[in-house]
C-alpha cells in the first residue's frame, strides 16, 4: 500500500508543470492520511537523491518538480538548441502564414496584417530558408519583397503555392455545424 | 410477424446507411455475398418510413443509400443492354462497399481499446518549470496551422464586416444543363467527387435527382469499371444536346 | 562511463514532449558510438521495466517517452481535473481509421467508404494532429489530401504504422460472435 502512494505522489509530481506542495498531494489523496503521504513523498525523494540518476525531484518554491541532473545540463542543452531549430513559435507561424498567403509581400504589410511588428520573425524564417528576400519595392522606403521559398513547398509537402488551401476549405473544416462530442 | 414498432429505432443510432445494412445483414443472418436485394431494400425502406429524430444532411445519406439499393435492384430485374463487364454482379460494388466498411468498424474496436489504455497513460504537454531553458514554447507546425492560423487572422480583421453568404436557387432544368456541360467538357464525372464538391446540402440533393432524372431519360449512364467503387457517369454518345 | 550514457539519455528522453528516437539521441550525442548508446539505452529501459513504478518509458510512434503507468489514471485525472481528456467520438474514431487504412486519402474517399458525409470530423482531428494535410491530389478539384501523424500512432500507442490492427486481428473480432453492432 505504502509502495503504491509512492507511485501515486510520482505520478502526480511527474504531470505537474508549477512546484507540486505537500498540501496540494493531500488535498488531492485525501482518503490517504497525511503521514502515510509524508512518508510515502520521504521515501520518494529518498529513492531519487540516493542513486545518481539522469532526472530528479527538486524542492523549488515550497513544492516538488522533476528536472533533469544539473550534471547533464550540456547534453539537454544540446538537444534543446535541435529541438528549436526544427520548430517555430506561434508568433513566428503567424508570420510565415502571412507571407505565404500574401507574397510577394514586405514587413509593413505583413505588420499591417498581423497587427504586431514582425521584423524578429523574418529573421528566424530567413535562417530556416523558409522565406527568401526577392528584391525591393519600387515605393518610399524601398522595402524588401519576402516569398516562401522551395524548402517551404518541400517542407509541407506542396508542389506549388497554388496548392496552399484556400479560404472556403479551411471554413468548411474549421465549421462546427455538429460539435463533435 | 413484426409490428411497425420494431422498426422504429432511432437512426441516429447507426453511423450511416451502411452501418444500417450491416445490422440488417446480420439481423436476418443474410450472407453477404449473396444478398436478396429486393427484401434487403423493403427492410431498408421500412426503417426509413419509421425514422426518428434525424436531421436533414444524415437523411440525405440515408436516401442517397436507398436509391443506390432501388437502381442494383432494377439492374438485377431488366435485361442489361450494355454491359461492360458481361459478368459482373450489380451487387457487387455494395458488396465490396460493405465489407470494407465492416473492417473499417472492426479495427476502429481495436483501436478503441488500445485508446482506453493509452489514455490512462499521461503525458506531458509541456515542460515542467524546472527545465528552465527559454522559449520552449515551440512547435512542430503543419500545413493545417500554417492554413488556420492565417484566416483567423484575417478573420479577426473582419471581424466587423461579415459577409453574407446568400443560398443560390438552383432549377432542376439548370442543374441538368450544369451536368451536361460539365461531361461534355470532362466526359465523365466521378460520382462522389461531384457530390462532395456540392456548396450546399440542397445543391447536392438536386443534383442528385437531375442525375437520376437523366439516367432515365437515357442521356447519360453510370458505370462502374473496376471493383474499386468509383462509380462513373457518361455522356451517351448518340444523344446529341 | 556507461553508467553515465544511460543517464544523459534518460535526462533528454525526459525533456523531450514528443517520443524520442534512437536516432536522434545518437545525431545529439554523436561523440558516443551508436553501439554504446544501444546498450545504455536498453539498459534504460531495463531499468525502468523491471520495477513497478508511477512513471515509465513507453516506445511508442517509433521513440521513446515517459508516461504515467496506467494504474495511477484515477488519481492523475483527479489533479489535472480541468484537463478534458474525453475519448474520440465514434464518427471521429470511424473517420480516423478509414484515413489509416487508405492513405493517402481525400475527403471525397473517406465520405465515400464511409457512406456519410466526413467533413466536420477533420476540424477535431486536426485539431488533435492526428492527421494531417500532406498536399494536393492531381485530379479534378485538386483535393486536399490527407495522412495520419505521428502523433496518430502516440496516441494509440502504436510504435509504427504496420502495428494497426491486421487482416488476421480484423478477422478475429469479426468472427466473434457477441460482436455489437
Amino acid at each position: 500500500m505504502k509502495k503504491n502512494l509512492k507511485n501515486i505522489i510520482e505520478a502526480l509530481i511527474f504531470v505537474s508543470i508549477e512546484p507540486l506542495t505537500s498540501d496540494k498531494i493531500k488535498n488531492i489523496l485525501d482518503e490517504f492520511p497525511d503521514k502515510e503521504i509524508e512518508n510515502a513523498l520521504k521515501e520518494l525523494l529518498h529513492h531519487y537523491s540516493g542513486n545518481q540518476r539522469g532526472i530528479n525531484i527538486q524542492k523549488v518554491s515550497g513544492g516538488y518538480l522533476f528536472a533533469t541532473t544539473k550534471e547533464y545540463d550540456e547534453y539537454v542543452k544540446r538537444f534543446l538548441k535541435d529541438e528549436k531549430k526544427q520548430k517555430l513559435s506561434r508568433e513566428a507561424l503567424e508570420t510565415l502564414s502571412t507571407i505565404a498567403y500574401h507574397q510577394p509581400t514586405t514587413l509593413a504589410e505583413i505588420s499591417a496584417i498581423r497587427g504586431v511588428d514582425a521584423s524578429h520573425c523574418l529573421k528566424t524564417l530567413l535562417e530556416k530558408k523558409l522565406i527568401k528576400i526577392v528584391g525591393r519595392k519600387k515605393s518610399p522606403g524601398k522595402p524588401l519583397i519576402y516569398r516562401t521559398t522551395k524548402n517551404f513547398l518541400a517542407y509541407f509537402g506542396l508542389n506549388s503555392i497554388e496548392d496552399l488551401p484556400s479560404k472556403e476549405e479551411i471554413e468548411k473544416i474549421l465549421e462546427d455545424k455538429y460539435e463533435d462530442s | 410477424m413484426e409490428n411497425s414498432q420494431s422498426y422504429q429505432i432511432n437512426l441516429e443510432v447507426f453511423q450511416g446507411p451502411l452501418d444500417l445494412l450491416l445490422f440488417l445483414i446480420k439481423k436476418k443472418e443474410i450472407d453477404i455475398h449473396n444478398i436478396p436485394i429486393a427484401s434487403i431494400t423493403r427492410e431498408y425502406l421500412k426503417y426509413l418510413d419509421h425514422k426518428k429524430n434525424i436531421n436533414l444532411e444524415r437523411e440525405s445519406e440515408f436516401l442517397l443509400m436507398a436509391a443506390l439499393l432501388i437502381h442494383i435492384k432494377s439492374r438485377m430485374l431488366l435485361p442489361r443492354e450494355i454491359s461492360l463487364d458481361e459478368e459482373e454482379d450489380p451487387r457487387q460494388i455494395l458488396v465490396d462497399r460493405l465489407l470494407d466498411y465492416k473492417n473499417i468498424k472492426a479495427a476502429c474496436k481495436i483501436l478503441r481499446e488500445k485508446e482506453e489504455k493509452q489514455i490512462k497513460k499521461w503525458k506531458r504537454k509541456e515542460l515542467p518549470k524546472s527545465v528552465s531553458f527559454q522559449e520552449l514554447d515551440f512547435m512542430e507546425v503543419s500545413l493545417f496551422d500554417v492554413a488556420e492560423v492565417f484566416f483567423n487572422l484575417i478573420k479577426r480583421q473582419e471581424k466587423d464586416q461579415i459577409k453574407v453568404i446568400k443560398g443560390r436557387d438552383f432549377s432542376v432544368k439548370e442543374k441538368k444543363q450544369d451536368i451536361i456541360r460539365y461531361l461534355k467538357e470532362h466526359s465523365f464525372l466521378d460520382f462522389i467527387e461531384y457530390f462532395s464538391h456540392q456548396e450546399t446540402l440542397e445543391e447536392s440533393l438536386i443534383s442528385f435527382f437531375c442525375l437520376l432524372e437523366l439516367i432515365s431519360e437515357r442521356i447519360v449512364i453510370a458505370v462502374q469499371k473496376s471493383l474499386f467503387h468509383r462509380i462513373e457517369v457518361w455522356l451517351r454518345k448518340e444523344v446529341n444536346i
